[in-house]
């Protein structure tokens, strides 16, 4: 019984995607609402079942472990999960291949929960991998849009390409400690020439699933390309899950090597944000903008990352789950408002809050959450993170940090002008609200303000980071 | 030096050499015969070491599936003997200057550090029935795990691969 | 609850309630009964710390309390008052009852309107009562976004530029801040956000060095220090009327706090040390404020610049570390506040009926809407330091204050600082003459109507504040005594005295 | 068995992987550029092998990383040709320089 | 608090009361109402005035035969240290209570006399109010025991003189010279102001009389701190004194800050008799009286200083006043010459036995030329209102239509003249005598002045009683009413008689009866150079005819030199206009907008956008060039980490 509730999250999954197999061999997605509505039962389902009481351990030669941390962001992904769902109704409705999209979907989360439970280089290496493949087939799912094929192409290359980096990385290390499971890495790893030049190989491979400059150029190509929910799933659950999975590749499996990340990292924070901000300022597509956006993002995690210690990790899971339910809220109304005028431009956006009061009430509080402003969770998840990283005292650090508050609120702020501020030479009419994506939307909205003053989440997050 | 030593630098030199004809030649095909040569000398390689099951790992899989996917894919997107558009030469020269630091900064990484085997151990035999033992155990070094994880993966990657690749009948109507 | 979570609670009550009615009208009284009810409260809460003093009541801080937040990052949210803060809260109170009147008659989307300002009154008073420097930070945050939708709204002009200005360069300054809190929070060996904790600990003087320079400059942005002050000018005479009641007269009182509380009080060393950075600035901002006040012709304009100059008195009060110099500033802080914001309503008032702000185009005001007219003459003069108005009594606090710091520097920028009273009365002159005073130039104004039962009592409300510091201003020195006191005595092995 | 010296080894790895870094960098052709991909993939491989006998021949850690690499890479270049082939299909080209609609 | 401190309460209370009442309820009362209030007031505080300085000079002041200091009141008002304070209270000593009867006196007759001047005016309660709001100023002022007291009201009494001369708000020139006005006198009460905190930083003390004690008293530790120090040869306590000096001379209006004295006549006339001539513009000579044991003891250097600016002073506005053609002008320069009399009799005074005269007898002629002064200018009023112009081109011969008019301006111009036995007469006297005394040269300049003082009045007196004829428009107005007759008479009694009090027992610099010297032989020149002045001035301007014109046209350059004022206004408008708005306000106001603004701000954000574009090329949209960036940054951080770590 203890391995199955250890292995629980897998089990399901395998489970739904068999699930699916056998709707599709009884037509049953041919019904498409009663399909997706089913669908996000399950999955709803699939998140509750998240929450059944925990059994740590570890499993497999640790090939695979799990512990309340790990339980819980696989939690947090889980919930991203069902919101993408719920966004994504309308387009699934539309598409025809919503069934192929579930079933990759829940393949590439297959792969983050493996990843979450490595306790090997191989395990997190297929994770990695599990996680990214099924995307790249997904983000060419709109087959006739060229920009589609493109991102799939984009990404899919590009992730070889950093896949063998990373492998070459990975395989000097194995001839630096012999034995690739995480306790044989922590106890043989020395800093000398290799570890430190496979370091930054490995490193280069985590760093391009979670675009950080100068590892992020295909992001926004991709983003901008790729179908709406896709990105969506991009930008939240692959980067989100990367970052869990990163924190515990530098803080435990490369801690010997403390010294060189802590720089390494804290130059790449400094690019990423400055970087991801420089270029969304000129962003005028809503996809790419958020690209670049969460480019930014990372950077600011990053910052947290650099305290190396409980309140790192724990400002870090944190800051993801705000940012997830962010950027869920805002690829939700960009996708309400792309599905009724086939464009993401962001100047349909003008007069949204007059048009549209709701959607652009929600949209602003997605992007004042990113953008860290008071009292939106984003504020104490992004404070947070730096409250984290001047733990080690980097001013310079925390400087280009502060500089880029600024900013990264202007190019939150245009947005925000857009909608309140500036007239729409042509309105937009009212858009359709289905209850899925209100659904969704309302949860993020809920969570954003909520997350930030009931504050058993963070004690909850910290007493797990703790361990 | 001694016969396999002799073998292992013959097979290297063509593995570079087939290796080179892949990134340098003007002619797709011959790209990908070349590459399939270059696979198969690794593969030689490997028998060299004794590892015959990754050797022959290499020959079905890399050989017998990737390199046949690949040049089916070149019949289907190419018309026979078509050269490949020439590369800007700035972008050579750049990639090469690359290329050669990166395989200079490389060599001479691996050239400062002394690596160290593992003091008095007792060799495993790679042999298949060992590979296999191991790779369904799932007790210690039991490689089941991720062998079954593997398999979700091929099978997204089928799913994935139907969807984009195939070609629907009322596609070809619009 | 206790008595100083209320005072955080009703505005948050009133926002909600806003927020449910559907009537604009409905939603004007609840915004006015609600400030009205905290304005009471504010004045409650200070009658019950003079009675707690009188008791006996010792501590730097009366009426504490604290609530758990984030605790794992030591977060709690506490609150207190001393005199300083209570002075601040009433001024932010009677400031929010007149900037809510004057607003009247705003027709463009009223709910988001007064949502946004009890949204900012929400953050001037949780700014000054809570003792913990993470919420803190927090309610000097929440002030930025309704700030910039206030002014880019429903303001007029440049307003896109200028909210966007505004809200970068505050969001810089707090950016500067938090960096600095952040330091204080590792670097002081507590681990504690709690700033009487930490002026308790000694801190190395490298580590203050650092800090000082980063919380002062940050709280400075907000006070629109030189050369941070031009989001000032350009934010102040795009806003609306009420809005910019509350960025000069509270707002700006935010940085000035911070910079007492914060950045001086907690780092006493460094602030002997480097405070001459400050004075510096503080003397530019006055001087070349009012000299770059001189030349503007939009009314706005004007006391935007002159408000720059009026808060470089701030500075340089806190700066020059004595104790009546302290005690200047804060004088300052709550005389310039309801000062200013008198004057930006009204000018606003007659930007409403003449819609220019040119002093050139306007004119004969006091001969067509007297009373309009005569509240900008009482401001100006209040402005330029007449004996009876608060400005007089808080600018020649800061002087004599100033005098007290001896060494030919600190004399030459005390001088440069009263130099600048000729200069503000050059302008404040200049205004009255032309736009108040004069014959009516445009045949449009002989229509105009005099002020509005509203406009009335937010201009009278704010005139009885003027007066009753001007003439009772022991009344406000004995509330804060004790603090400045207290803040003064971390100097006196320097400051002698 | 005298051995060929671990460091000629690395040295054939390191070419073939930068060889396969320089074709992915220069060809215009998406096939080819696949065809790189393999490269870089199996120099890892060797190194793999040759760590695992060289260093570490009490376990098998280095030949199975080589089978799931080799496995994994299956899986993404039937992927990769997928996308290559509608690509083709669809917009009649396969060069990496036309690939380039969305950008900036 | 017995019945004079009451009354001296009072005296200060009432008119701020009449303020109040007016100010806010004003619009409310009928004209006359308003008026009725103001006059009762004031007429009750000179009542007190009288009352309070009976009981001064006579009862409780006089203690042993001198007048000591009595504190009606104090009371701490803002304190700043336990030593510094501003305290507010009310101080009696002879020159306090002399001011006081001086102020409430012509205040009231002011007063009344505004009720038929000002009759049917628009905002008729706002001139009532702003008039008791001066006449508190001014009252505040003079009784004032602490130095920042004082300063306090001298900003009030700036600020009423500001509105009152503004009073005709529609009126451009009134505009401006209200701001000239009261952006000079702040100017110069910068300087007060700066001199004040020298004081109070060296004293420890912002008390009066603590401050004199303590730098008068031989051996004080303050003294030899405050004089330690020394800039340019002078004592900082030198320096402190001319500052606080500096800010009376800007309400004095001494040369060269006299300039906004002329412009304040835009004012209602009856204001610039109580305010431009009687009462404010002597606040100067009072500080300096209030400070002068400091000066005279400890600071003798400023004490010659300020007889020297006052002696040109009252020579050069004499000089102006000869050419001047608006009547009112004439007046306001001949009150800055007047000032400048009592001012360099401070001036040549010294503390010790036979040194005091000077003080005495400038306080003496600052009494009585309160009277002639204003009568003067009520009178003028009163022309003007007959001929509704400023200018003597339109007057001439108006004796017969304004007979009670001419007879009391015949008596102030004598007096002023210093013509026996007439109220300046003696004052002028006890000041040419007490120069002589110590500084020669001053006494020849005060001399000259007086005998030109005498021809420019009587001008002025010919220029419009005599000379024409026939008056063109002899609409008679000696339907005045009473309201402007009776001031016009009772001050009159007072220019005529007011010399004849020995005031030397009432008022000296250290309370003890003085006795103010006069020797026959000593008035003859004065009272010769008075009259020949008054000969020359009926030879050119008796009747009309071409002499004045010649003489003009012969002295032109001088002539026109001094019609222009000297040119002075010209340079302070260069200095203000071109220098510093030009200079300063211009520069200051385009390098915020340009510099700091533009390039510090703006060119932050221009640089960051700047900078994105120029990063544009990163997203080229290739793959290939994506992924060496990719490869590139994987080296670079390998090469850094190793550099860096191994």
């Amino acid at each position: 019984m203890d391995i199955v509730l250890m292995f629980r999250f897998e089990i399901i999954l395998a489970v739904l995607i068999l699930a699916i197999f056998i709707m599709s061999l009884r037509g049953f997605d041919t019904n498409v609402k009663c399909f997706l509505n089913t669908m996000n039962v399950l999955l709803l389902l699939n998140f509750i079942a998240g929450w059944l009481p925990l059994s740590e351990g570890s499993y497999f030669s640790d090939f695979f472990r799990t512990n309340g941390l790990i339980v819980l962001q696989k939690n947090i992904i889980n919930l991203g999960l069902l919101l993408i769902s719920l966004t994504s109704y309308v387009w699934l409705t539309q598409s025809k291949y919503r069934l192929e999209f579930y079933i990759l979907m829940l393949s590439s989360i297959f792969g983050v929960y493996v990843m979450l439970s490595s306790g090997h280089i191989l395990m997190l290496y297929l994770g990695l991998e599990m996680s990214t493949i099924p995307i790249a087939a997904m983000s060419n799912f709109n087959l006739k849009e060229q920009r589609s094929s493109e991102a799939g192409i984009k990404l899919i290359l590009s992730s070889a390409f950093s896949t063998g980096i990373m492998l070459f990385g990975i395989s000097l290390l194995y001839g630096a400690v012999g034995n690739l499971s995480f306790a044989s890495v922590i106890a043989n790893l020395h800093p000398n020439v290799l570890t430190l030049f496979a370091f930054a190989f490995i490193l280069a491979g985590f760093a391009f699933k979670m675009s950080i400059v100068p590892f992020h150029l295909w992001t926004a190509d991709v983003y901008e390309g790729s179908p709406i929910g896709v990105t969506n799933f991009l930008s939240v659950i692959s980067k989100g899950s990367v970052i869990f999975v990163f924190l515990t590749v530098l803080y435990t499996l490369f801690g010997g090597l403390k010294e060189a990340w802590l720089l390494g990292i804290s130059i790449l924070s400094i690019l990423s944000m400055t970087i991801g901000n420089l270029f969304a300022l000129r962003q005028q597509n809503a996809k790419r903008f958020l690209a670049f956006s969460s480019i930014a993002q990372v950077g600011f995690v990053l910052v947290g990352v650099t305290a190396a210690s409980t309140i790192g990790s724990a400002s870090v899971v944190y800051f993801v789950l705000i940012y997830l339910l962010s950027n869920i809220a805002a690829f939700g109304v960009i996708g309400a408002v792309a599905d009724s005028t086939g464009s993401e431009s962001l100047q349909l956006f003008k007069g949204l809050y007059k048009s549209n009061p709701f959607y652009a009430l929600i949209m602003a509080v997605a992007l004042f959450s990113l953008a860290g402003v008071p009292p939106i969770a984003g504020f104490f998840g992004k404070l947070f993170l730096l409250t984290a990283g001047m733990k080690s005292g980097l001013y310079v650090l925390m400087g280009f940090a502060g500089v880029n508050l600024v900013l990264s609120l202007y190019n939150y702020l245009r947005v925000v002008k857009y909608m309140f501020i500036d007239d729409a030479e042509k309105p937009l009419a009212p858009l359709n609200r289905n209850r899925q994506l209100t659904t969704a939307l309302y949860i993020c909205l809920i969570g954003l303000i909520v997350i930030g003053f009931v504050t058993p989440i963070y004690q909850y997050i910290d007493s797990l980071c703790g361990i | 030096m001694s016969a396999s030593t002799i073998i292992f630098y013959i097979l290297a030199t063509l593995v570079v050499v087939f290796g080179a004809l892949t990134v340098f030649s003007r002619k797709i095909f011959r790209a990908a015969i070349s590459l399939l040569l270059s696979l198969t000398f690794i593969a030689g390689i490997y028998f060299l070491w004794n590892v015959d099951f990754i050797g022959a790992l290499q020959i079905i899989i890399y050989v017998g599936g990737i390199v046949v996917l690949i040049i089916f894919s070149i019949f289907l997107t190419h018309h026979s003997g078509q050269s490949l558009p020439k590369a800007k030469t700035g972008k050579k020269l750049l990639s090469g200057i690359m290329a050669v630091a990166g395989l200079g900064f490389t060599t001479w990484v691996v050239s400062q550090y002394v690596f160290k085997p593992a003091p008095g151990v007792v060799p495993v035999e790679p042999s298949v029935h060992n590979i296999g033992i191991q790779m369904l155990s799932y007790s210690d070094y039991g490689y089941v795990f991720p062998f079954e994880v593997i398999n979700i993966l091929l099978l997204a990657a089928l799913v994935g691969a139907i969807v984009i690749a195939i070609k629907k009948s009322q596609d070809t109507e619009e | 609850m206790d008595i100083l979570s209320l005072l955080l609670v009703l505005p948050v009550i009133t926002a909600l309630a806003i927020l449910i009615v559907k009537k604009d009208q409905a939603v004007r009284w609840i915004a006015l009964s609600g400030s009205i009810i905290q304005f009471a409260l504010a004045i409650g809460i200070t009658a019950y710390y003079v009675s707690l003093r009188q008791a006996g009541a010792t501590g730097n801080m009366l009426l504490e309390s604290s609530y758990e937040w984030f605790a794992p990052l030591q977060i709690y949210f506490s609150t207190a008052v001393d005199g300083i803060s209570l002075v601040m809260i009433l001024m932010t109170a009677m400031v929010v009852v007149a900037g809510i009147l004057v607003s009247w008659r705003i027709t463009k989307q009223v709910k988001e309107f007064f949502f946004l300002i009890v949204l900012l009154s929400l953050s001037a008073y949780g700014f000054f009562t809570s003792t913990n420097l993470f919420v803190m930070f927090f309610f000097l945050e929440l002030a930025v976004i309704p700030k910039y939708l206030l002014i880019g709204v429903w303001g007029s002009g440049r307003k896109e530029y200028s909210a966007m200005k505004l809200a970068l360069m505050l969001m810089f300054g707090s950016a500067l801040v938090f960096i600095g809190i952040l330091g204080l929070f590792y670097f002081t060996g507590a681990q504690t956000w709690d700033f009487q904790e930490i002026a308790k600990m000694h801190i190395p003087i490298e580590t203050q060095r650092i800090l000082y320079v980063l919380l002062f400059t940050g709280f400075g942005v907000f006070t629109a220090m030189f050369p941070f002050h031009t989001w000032a000018p350009d934010g102040h005479s795009s806003a609306p009327t009420a809005a910019s009641m509350f960025l000069a007269g509270i707002s700006m009182k935010l940085g000035g706090y911070g910079c007492l509380r914060v950045a001086t009080y907690l780092l006493p060393d460094a602030a002997v040390e480097l405070s001459w950075i400050f004075i510096i600035a503080a003397s530019i901002a006055i001087i070349y404020g009012a000299f770059a006040t001189m030349m503007q012709k939009d009314l706005k304009y004007m006391n935007a610049y002159s408000s720059v100059s009026h808060c470089g008195f701030v500075i340089l009060g806190i700066a020059m570390l004595t104790k009546v110099a302290v005690t200047g500033a804060v004088m300052q802080m709550v005389s310039h506040g309801i000062m200013t914001a008198l004057f930006f309503a009204s000018i606003g008032m007659i930007y409403d009926r003449a819609h220019t702000r040119q002093v050139d185009e306007l004119g004969g005001m006091l001969k067509q809407v007297p009373f309009i007219g005569s509240a900008f003459i009482i401001s100006g003069l209040c402005s330029l330091g007449l004996p009876g108005f608060s400005g007089f009594v808080s600018e020649m606090t800061v002087f004599v204050g100033s005098w007290e710091r001896t060494g030919v520097f600190y004399r030459v920028a005390t001088i440069l600082a009263c130099a600048s009273i000729v200069v503000t009365a050059v302008y404040i002159l200049r205004a009255v003459g032309f736009a108040i005073w004069g014959t009516v130039t445009n045949k449009e104004y002989l229509k105009f109507k005099d002020a509005s039962w509203s406009e009335r009592s937010a201009a009278v409300l704010l005139i009885i504040g003027i007066l009753l510091i001007g003439l009772a201003p022991f009344l406000l020195t004995n509330l804060i005594d004790i603090d400045t006191t207290s803040i003064a005595q971390r100097f006196i092995a320097v400051v002698g005295k | 068995m005298e051995q060929v010296p671990l460091s000629h080894i690395l040295i054939l790895s390191s070419t073939l992987f930068f060889l396969g870094v320089y074709g992915f960098f220069s060809r215009r052709n998406l096939i080819t550029m696949l065809m790189s991909v393999e490269l870089i993939l199996n120099s890892v491989n060797i190194n793999f092998i040759a760590f695992n006998k060289y260093l570490f021949p009490h376990q098998l850690e280095g030949i199975f990383f080589t089978m799931f690499i080799i496995v994994v890479a299956a899986a993404e270049v039937s992927i990769s040709i997928a996308i290559i082939i509608n690509l083709y299909r669809r917009f009649k080209t396969i060069d990496i320089e036309d690939t380039t609609t969305m950008k900036y | 608090m017995n019945s004079y401190d009451l009354s001296a309460l009072l005296i200060v209370i009432l008119p701020i009361l009449s303020f109040t009442v007016l100010g806010l309820f004003g619009n409310r009362f009928s004209n006359r109402t308003s008026g009725l209030i103001g006059c009762a007031s004031l007429v009750t505080t000179a009542i007190l005035a009288l009352y309070v300085a009976a009981g001064y000079f006579f009862d409780f002041g006089l203690v042993n035969g001198e007048h000591v200091k009595h504190i009606a009141l104090q009371f701490q008002w803002l304190k700043f240290t336990d030593s510094l304070s501003i305290d507010l209270g009310i101080v009696l000593d002879p020159i306090s209570v002399m001011m006081l009867l001086v102020i409430t006196i012509v205040s009231s007759m002011v007063h009344i006399y505004s009720l038929g001047y000002m009759k049917g005016e628009d905002y008729f309660e706002r001139y009532y109010a702003y008039l008791s709001l001066f006449s508190f100023s001014m009252l505040g002022l003079v009784v004032a025991v602490n130095i920042f007291q004082m300063y306090i009201f001298w900003e009030l009494v700036g600020v009423s003189s500001f509105l009152l001369i503004g009073f005709y708000f529609t009126k451009p020139s009134a505009i401006a010279a209200a701001k000239k006005a009261f952006i000079v006198t702040r100017f110069a009460d910068l300087g007060f102001l700066i001199g004040i905190l020298m004081l109070s930083y060296n004293t420890k003390s912002l008390d009066f009389f603590t401050i004199i004690d303590r730098l008068t008293q031989v051996g004080s530790p303050y003294l030899a701190n405050f004089t330690a120090t020394s800039f340019m040869g002078m004592s900082a306590l030198s320096w402190a004194l001319l500052l606080v000096f500096m800010g009376g001379a800007g309400k004095s209006a001494m040369f060269p800050l006299h300039i906004w004295l002329p412009d304040a006549m835009e004012g209602p006339t009856p204001v610039s008799a109580l305010i431009h001539a009687a009462t404010m513009v002597v606040a100067g000579v009072f500080l300096v009286a209030r400070l002068f044991p400091v000066f005279a003891i400890s600071a003798p250097d400023a004490l010659l200083i300020i007889a020297y600016i006052g002696a040109f002073t009252a020579l050069f506005a004499a000089v102006i006043a000869c050419t001047q053609t608006d009547i009112k002008r004439v007046l306001a320069y001949s009150t800055i010459s007047q000032i400048a009399y009592m001012m360099f009799a401070l001036g040549v005074a010294g503390w010790g036995e036979g040194k005091m005269e000077g003080f005495t007898a400038s306080m003496f002629h600052l009494f009585t030329h309160a009277f002639f002064k204003a009568l003067l200018f009520l009178g003028a009023g009163a022309v003007i209102h007959a001929v509704h112009t400023n200018e003597m081109e339109g007057m001439g011969g108006l004796r017969k239509s304004l007979p009670i008019t001419h007879f009391t301006f015949l008596i102030a111009c004598l007096a002023i003249a210093g013509v026996p036995p007439f109220a300046g007469f003696f004052s002028k006297e006890a000041i040419l005598s007490s120069a002589l005394q110590t500084q020669p040269l001053i006494f020849y300049v005060g001399l000259f002045t007086s005998g030109l003082t005498a021809f420019y009045m009587f001008r002025l007196y010919f220029r419009i009683f005599w000379y024409n004829p026939v008056p063109e428009h002899s609409h008679n107005h000696e339907t005045h009413t009473w309201a402007m007759n009776i001031p016009l008479i009772i001050l009159g009694v007072g220019a005529a008689f007011a010399g004849l009090i020995p005031f030397g027992s009432f008022v000296s610099a250290d309370g003890k009866a003085l006795e103010l010297p006069f020797h026959l032989t000593f008035s003859i020149a004065p009272v010769a150079v008075g009259l020949i002045g008054i000969g020359i001035a009926y030879l050119l301007y008796g009747k009309k005819n071409e002499i004045p014109d010649k003489i003009a046209s012969a002295v032109s350059g001088f002539y026109q030199a001094a019609y222009h004022k000297f040119y002075i206004d010209e340079i302070y408008l260069f200095i203000t206009k071109k220098v510093l708005f030009n200079l300063v306000g211009r520069p200051a106001a385009w390098f915020d907008r340009t510099v700091v603004n533009g390039l510090f701000i703006n060119g932050s954000a221009e640089t960051a956008v700047a900078t994105s574009n120029a990063i544009k090329p990163m997203q080229s949209g290739r793959l290939q060039s994506y992924t060496m960036f990719f490869l590139g940054g994987v080296l670079l951080l390998a090469a850094l980490l190793i550099i860096k770590f191994m």
